[in-house]
């Protein structure tokens, strides 16, 4: 069987933003003297890069339907905190916090898949408002205060690596790897961006958009709750506050990664390397202590960068 | 399989699009569904496919029981197929993933990629159709879309086949292809209904014959061999309907023409085009699907780039940049051929629609009044005979006929010189496109230099001056008009397939 | 302009004295807030008192939080301002309806302040103590690293010049190798900016002087995983920062005075409400800041209050100028 | 032409805040203050239906404005510059702030007409760089983060209300000074979308770019212009808020965005483009405002005032809903000219 979509191209996205991660990786090893290809340093590059790969995943669940999920970074934070406190405070193993933390997301992503469907109110606008209350509710679990010492044979696993890979950028990459087959093979996945490339033909095919938009957004919960309970498990501590800083990158993501906003166009491995390059910018950063104001002008140069480079080449291209 | 829907009634803002309407099929046959536009044919068939649920009336099946589709799949699951008027696939998924979208072969919930393939394979086959199942919809030209969508059709195994105008842009040889297919269906005892405006293929390939009348079923499953061509006509007009002679003034070919094309070349890869327009003159730019004439048309307007050659404009030579350019500085107007993508804002009232060319006109310190557009509408529903509800009603409601009209009205309240009508009449039912003929003649009398491009041999015989007959990007002759169809049509052919 | 006067200016007896605190927003350095204010309620005899957090650091929303607590009838009001920069218009427009206002925690950027009086850090002070420490853990000399918050708080300003004038009496011996601001906004981002620290700088860094909470938390855990020798200091006492200093993954923690300016503003509050009027209308008052370390840190509640019980008197003594009874 | 008054979402909108007033008011008395109430609403009210219009001007294209707050803060940052080193009348300074937001919004019409870069993503970046600018901007040319000048006529505009000023006995109602300003401003976008030939122009482009194209309308022009009233809107936002604060500082903006989405899309305006409404994102705006005033006045804790926020806002969207739904019931029953209001359904 031979798949179309696996077949490398030498002209899309993905080929773009490869050749730039190379590039910026090259130029940040070469001015820092190596300092980038140190063990400790790609550590925690690719610690810190698996909660916004995960994050990009799950914006990019619902934009495959043409829907957006505002309540991300927050589901994020209210899953991360309801795994602590199942371990601290109800004193669950670590293994059914987790399973429960991802439950969690998922039952959220669920509630907003079937609010949209069922009030036919734009999921951009639901999203607002269940943002508004999981943010309420991510403070009612603990107040202010931070969770830490919860197990510390989980927290040892997520600080960990295998083979010099941290275990939590290995386990974002199964994710990753899930939902592309998830969007590539499985006929719900299929059906999924059916409705969001074409809404109309797709249920003229027979295909329920309805169930479409309520797996997306189901998909997007629960990839949330993947990045809260990796936050629980490489942090070691969490609070209430965790989720403030991912909305704008759960967009930055998939859009420099191809992703289209109108849907039926998504791209995981474009996500992914999306979520790197704005993680290189961090690292800049923090090389060449650079000015924090000067790096918000440089992800959007960034950002705005990437696309520009990848619509035209697009256009060359036919 | 035997099914009839029975006196159907579908209310919508405004109208009644379907009153009582019946249709009965019976298996082995192939059954006809003609109208004029926005008699309700394509509101039948979306009731008939579970799209539109009726307000009245219902549908019965072959074993007496009643039918209640709850949305497509339920049609689908009781055999009956369907190609709708317009185009649903889905962009980004490849030919074969489209065939197989309405029942996806899978195994353990995982899309059986190679069974889809073969699938597709398989009703390209059926329809002589070469095709690379692994392309992209995205990538097809709008024919190719078209077949996809009939080989998704063939691809459920369905005994009742609801074909929607399935011929509108299919090249003659692309259309015999299909109709071989319809007749294998027909004997191996499905039952087949083709929507069409084209008589003579109807008469060519249908048994039976329903005819809609605002809504109405004037004509129910009567036998076609009992009808000729202006029967017909008179069921779906519902008066006598005269074949209306077009009185031609003749063109002073010794005028400055309007347009003039010398030598043009295009990024698209026209060469050497040249042509003359003349006031009052209709000239034919005629030429198989994908010949360049659009293509060309779009270069004159500014839309895509001319490398080479000069364009006039009652002589004096003409950079034209854009549409707006062509409006304003040199009175040109451009009739798309896509009404659904360039020619109409669906989601715009008719009032808009028609208006948007002509504000800066209607503004006064830049405002406009909604009275002064109203009278606009008012003006081209008279004259155009547009069925619609009121101005602000959404174009997007309109039958693809009225859309179509639409887009017309929005160069005629422009009060160009010249205009380029392309494809005027597709889809377009008999009444309402002689009505268009009548029209574009008038506005030849009336002084405009018309270029008008069709596949439509007929048409071109009936409207034009001159043929100018198009082939791979280049003019490859001249016919002078007589309106003597036997004639012209033959000279076109001939110039059509010379070799070179 | 609006005069209509809502609180009535005459004497209120402590039992027609209503206090709202309101904070910037959730965090933890305003949770001492809660108690010490119902502890004021009863030693002061107060009407009413309520604790509103939900401006949600956004001033818009604070200043329609305090308007609402005026409508309910509160008549005092200590106030952290979530915008220094502007939160004196505010206290100008609640002072002009007669309504009495500390600001609490924070001051208001500039020289002025239009409330009554202002009760909090001297966080130039505390974090030039803060750096102090630091630079006293690694040994008087070495490389320094500075975390605060949010930039465009003029307290985070105040902040790095209290770091760079302990820098500067080093006399060289100590650098500070970077500031890294605006990763107080949430844990993660903190957690992720002192990991890309210590990867990029672990091996030149000696110490870490954090003035924000999110920053702290994120210091103290990484250098405890990474097992480096480098020097922690913190800022507040909220139970994880205590912790921290027991295990010894920070050295110290700067903490400052919530309980006080809790207690003590509805104190002064109540008093004026009561009649009195500060002798210098918008004066500056430092709620204090101390340096807790591993030793003292079961025991460092003790001077804090006895330098709450001072403040107390000090407003009797120095700032409240009251009619004789 | 006849319209169903319950056909249009504005009156569901009407109905839900009345409640809500009603509501509010037997709950809290207060709700009716005059002082602490009314007039506070009234100016908040001011920022956001112009926060609002600054989205609308774009949604009318079916784009998006994700860097109003930014474009606000950088207009701020003008204006407060302009009276704190050119020392320049309150008006020239409005002027300059309201040229620079134009100007920001022009670059961003420019760049999305000119790569066909989807807007958001051209102003998700504008909003990072701008971000960075801002504070560099404010730590270059200020004492920090805020420029605290207050020209002639500030104070007035910031803290009168009609009711201060009488003729004799009959002194105005209390509408603080600062409403006109956003009423206007609400009138001219309302004009400008309903009778211009730049606006109508605009929201076609928003229909369907290539028929615009293909019927004359300039379609990169409009799109420029569309952003440029984006960001001049944006600047006057952020303008009134400098001016009810007090103060021109750097974190000016900081919570614009989804304000600035909030008021239009509760107001019946999509995010597909083509159609805007402008009374709806009035009546949007002072939904949000009353909403937020009301669980102020009932106290909840932090988290349940989120949680209460949250439920409200999706309770009085579904009711809006119920509303639409039955309006297309009684649409079925009597032939009715439909609106040109629009109603997309299902995948957006
Ligand atoms: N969704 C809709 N909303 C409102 N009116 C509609 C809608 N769909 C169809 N109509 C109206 O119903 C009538 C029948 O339309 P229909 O599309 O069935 O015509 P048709 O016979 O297929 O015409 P054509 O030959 O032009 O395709 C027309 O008056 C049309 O305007
Ligand atoms: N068989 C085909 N395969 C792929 N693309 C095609 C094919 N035929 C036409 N096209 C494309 O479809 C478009 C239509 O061509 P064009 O408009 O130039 O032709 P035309 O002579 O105007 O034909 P039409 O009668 O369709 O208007 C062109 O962009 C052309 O490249
Ligand atoms: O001083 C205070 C506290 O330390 C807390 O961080 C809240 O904001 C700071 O300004
Ligand atoms: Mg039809
Ligand atoms: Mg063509």
């Amino acid at each position: 069987m031979t798949t179309p979509s696996l077949k490398i191209s030498f002209r899309g996205t993905e080929f773009t933003l490869t050749v730039l991660a190379v590039l910026a990786f090259v130029v940040l090893a070469l001015t820092t003297h190596g300092s980038v290809l140190h063990g400790d340093t790609l550590t925690a590059i690719f610690q810190f890069l698996a909660v916004p790969m995960v994050i990009g995943l799950a914006q990019m669940a619902v934009l495959g339907v043409g829907q957006m999920n505002l309540s991300v970074g927050v589901v994020t934070g209210f899953c991360a905190m309801v795994t602590a406190w199942l371990m601290v405070d109800v004193g669950l193993p670590a293994w059914l916090a987790l399973l429960a933390g991802l439950a969690t997301g998922a039952a959220i992503g669920l509630v907003n898949g079937l609010i949209v469907v069922l009030t036919r109110i734009n999921g951009f606008i639901v999203t607002l408002a269940t943002m508004t209350i999981i943010d309420g509710l991510r403070y009612g679990v603990h107040g202010t205060a931070t969770y830490q010492g919860y197990s510390p044979g989980l927290v040892r696993l997520g600080q960990g690596s295998v083979l010099g890979v941290p275990t939590v950028f290995l386990f974002a990459v199964l994710v990753a790897i899930a939902v592309a087959v998830f969007f590539r093979h499985v006929t719900v996945g299929r059906q999924l961006l059916a409705s969001g490339g074409n809404p109309l033909a797709a249920r003229l095919s027979g295909v329920s958009n309805d169930r479409s938009l309520v797996l997306a957004h189901l998909l997007s919960g629960l990839l949330a709750g993947v990045a809260g309970v990796i936050v629980v498990a490489l942090s070691g501590s969490v609070n209430a506050t965790i989720g403030d800083d991912l909305l704008l990158p759960s967009f930055a993501a998939p859009i420099i990664g191809g992703v289209a906003l109108a849907g039926g166009v998504i791209s995981v491995v474009g996500t992914c390397l999306a979520a790197l390059i704005v993680r290189l910018v961090d690292v800049a950063q923090a090389q060449y202590s650079i000015n924090p104001d000067w790096v918000d002008l440089i992800v959007g140069a960034v950002v705005l960068g990437a696309v520009l480079i990848t619509q035209l080449r697009g256009r060359a291209a036919t | 399989m035997t099914v009839t829907a029975e006196k159907l009634v579908k209310k919508f803002p405004g109208v009644r699009a379907l009153d009582e309407a019946t249709l009965r099929l019976a298996p082995g046959s192939v059954h006809a569904l003609l109208g004029e536009n926005g008699a309700g044919k394509s509101t039948l068939i979306k009731i008939m496919t579970g799209v539109l649920r009726p307000d009245g009336g219902r549908i019965v099946l072959a074993d007496g029981g009643e039918a209640h589709f709850g949305g497509p799949h339920d049609a689908q699951r009781a055999g009956i197929g369907v190609v709708h008027q317009e185009r649903n696939l889905i962009p980004a998924f490849s030919v074969a993933e489209n065939i197989a979208l309405p029942a996806v072969p899978q195994r353990f919930g995982f899309v059986d990629r190679a069974a889809a393939r073969a699938l597709a394979k398989r009703c390209l086959a059926q329809l002589k159709v070469q095709l690379d199942v692994d392309r992209p919809v995205s990538t097809l030209s709008v024919a190719q879309t078209q077949l996809v969508e009939i080989a998704k059709a063939l691809a459920v195994d369905s005994q009742v086949l609801l074909l929607d105008e399935p011929t509108a842009s299919l090249t003659s040889d692309e259309a015999d292809r299909l109709f071989t297919v319809m007749r294998e269906l027909r004997d191996q005892g499905h039952a087949i209904v083709l929507v069409s405006h084209k008589l003579d293929e109807v008469f060519a390939i249908a048994d039976t014959v329903t005819v809609l009348r605002d809504g109405r079923s004037v004509a129910e499953a009567q036998p076609l061999a009992d009808l000729d061509h202006d029967e017909i006509v008179n069921l779906m007009v519902g008066r006598a309907h005269a074949v209306l002679e077009l009185a031609r003034t003749p063109v002073d070919r010794t005028a400055t023409p309007a347009l003039e094309l010398d030598g043009i070349g295009t990024a698209d890869g026209h060469e050497d085009v040249s042509l003359a327009v003349r006031p009052g003159e209709i000239v034919g730019l005629y030429g198989l699907v994908g010949a360049g004439r659009s293509e060309l048309a779009r270069a004159v307007l500014g839309l895509d780039k001319i490398t080479a050659g000069t364009v006039r404009i009652r002589g004096e030579q003409a950079r034209i940049r854009d549409v707006g350019e062509a409006l304003r500085r040199y009175r040109i107007g451009y009739v798309t051929e896509n009404r659904k993508e360039e020619g109409v804002f669906l989601t715009q009232p008719i009032s808009r629609n028609i208006a948007v060319t002509v504000w800066r006109r209607l503004a006064r310190a830049g405002l406009v009044r909604e009275r002064d557009e109203n009278s606009l509408v008012a003006t081209y529903r008279e004259r155009l005979g547009m069925r619609l509800s009121g101005p602000a009603q959404l174009a997007g409601e309109l039958s693809g006929g009225n859309q179509q009209k639409v887009s017309l009205a929005k160069w005629l309240a422009a009060d160009c010189d010249i205009l380029v009508i392309d494809e005027p009449t597709v889809g377009i039912d008999v009444r309402t496109k002689a009505a268009f003929h009548e029209l574009i003649v008038g506005l030849a009398a009336d002084g405009l230099a018309i270029l008008l491009i069709s596949s439509d041999l007929p048409e071109m015989v009936t409207l034009a001056d001159r043929v100018l007959v198009m082939r791979d990007h280049r003019l490859v002759g001249e016919v002078d008009n007589d309106h003597d169809y036997d004639r012209t049509s033959q000279e076109v052919g001939r110039l059509l397939h010379q070799a070179r | 302009s609006r005069n209509t006067v809502h609180s009535d200016q005459s004497a209120l007896s402590p039992g027609q004295v209503k206090v709202a605190l309101v904070p910037g927003g959730p965090h933890p350095y305003f949770q001492p807030w809660k108690t010490a204010l119902q502890q004021a309620k009863t030693d002061f005899k107060l009407g009413d008192v309520t604790f509103n957090e939900t401006s949600a650091w956004n001033q818009t929303t604070q200043n329609s939080v305090l308007k609402s607590l005026a409508a309910q009838g509160f008549n005092a009001f200590g106030v952290f301002g979530v915008s220094p920069d502007t939160i004196n218009s505010t206290f100008g427009d609640l002072r002009k309806q007669g309504f009495h206002l500390a600001s609490l925690g924070s001051c208001p950027a500039g020289d002025t302040d239009n409330a009554d009086f202002c009760l909090a850090t001297d966080v130039r002070q505390a974090a030039y103590k803060a750096a102090k420490s630091a630079i006293a853990a690694m040994g008087g000399a070495g490389n320094l690293v500075h975390l605060t918050g949010n930039k465009t708080d003029s307290n985070t300003t105040r902040r790095i010049q209290g770091v760079q004038q302990a820098i500067d009496e080093t006399g060289g011996k100590v650098k500070l190798i970077q500031t890294v601001t605006d990763i107080d906004t949430d844990l993660q981002t903190a957690q992720k900016a002192v990991a890309d620290l210590i990867a990029a700088k672990g091996a030149q860094i000696n110490g870490i002087v954090t003035t924000a909470y999110n920053p702290a938390v994120a210091s103290a855990a990484a250098v405890k995983a990474a097992g480096l020798p480098v020097k922690v200091v913190a800022i507040d006492d909220d139970p994880t920062i205590l912790g921290d200093i027991k295990d010894g993954s920070v050295t110290a923690s700067v903490v400052q005075n919530p309980v006080g300016q809790a207690y003590i503003g509805s104190y002064a509050l109540s008093r004026l409400a009561g009649g009195c009027a500060m002798k210098t209308s918008g004066q500056v008052i430092d709620s204090g800041s101390f340096v807790v370390t591993r030793d003292d840190v079961d025991t460092y509640d003790t001077q804090r209050q006895q330098e709450t019980t001072q403040l107390r008197k000090d407003f009797d003594d120095k700032y409240l100028n009251c009619p004789k009874a | 032409m006849r319209r169903r008054i319950w056909a249009d979402p504005r009156l569901g909108l009407l109905v839900v805040i009345v409640v809500l007033v009603a509501v509010f008011t037997a709950l809290r008395p207060a709700f009716l203050d005059v002082d602490l109430t009314i007039v506070p609403i009234q100016s908040d009210l001011t920022v956001f239906v112009v926060v609002g219009l600054a989205q609308l001007a774009v949604l009318s294209l079916g784009h998006m404005n994700l860097a109003v707050g930014r474009m606000a803060a950088v207009s701020a940052f003008a204006a407060g510059w302009a009276y704190d080193k050119l020392a320049v009348p309150l008006v020239v300074g409005l002027l300059i702030g309201l040229a620079v937001g134009a100007l920001v919004g022009a670059a961003a019409g420019w760049t999305i007409a000119a790569t066909g870069v989807n807007s958001f993503v051209v102003t998700l970046a504008l909003d990072f760089a701008l971000i960075g600018l801002v504070s560099l901007l404010y730590s270059t040319f200020s004492d920090g983060v805020a420029f605290h000048v207050a020209p002639a006529g500030m104070d007035i505009l910031r803290g009168d209300t009609f009711a201060d000023y009488c003729a004799g006995d009959l002194c105005g109602p209390p509408i603080p000074l600062v409403v006109p300003i956003a009423l206007v401003a609400a009138l001219a976008v309302g004009v400008f979308f309903r009778n211009s030939r730049l606006g109508r122009e605009i929201l076609m482009t928003g229909s369907n770019l290539q028929a615009a194209r293909l019927s004359g309308i300039p379609t990169s022009r409009r799109i420029i212009q569309a952003h440029t009233l984006s960001g001049l809107l944006a600047a006057l936002a952020g303008f009134l808020l400098a001016v009810t604060n007090g103060a021109f500082s750097a974190d000016i903006g900081g919570s614009f965005l989804l304000p600035s989405f909030l008021g239009p899309v509760l107001g019946g305006t999509l995010l597909a483009g083509g159609a805007v409404s402008v009374l709806g994102t009035v009546f949007g705006a002072a939904l949000t405002e009353v909403i937020q005033t009301g669980l102020n006045l009932l106290q909840f804790e932090v988290e349940k005032f989120k949680i209460y926020i949250g439920i409200v806002l999706l309770v009085a969207l579904s009711l809006d809903r119920l509303r639409q739904v039955l309006a297309e019931r009684r649409k079925q029953e009597v032939p009715r000219v439909p609106e040109p209001v629009e109603q997309k359904e299902g995948v957006a």
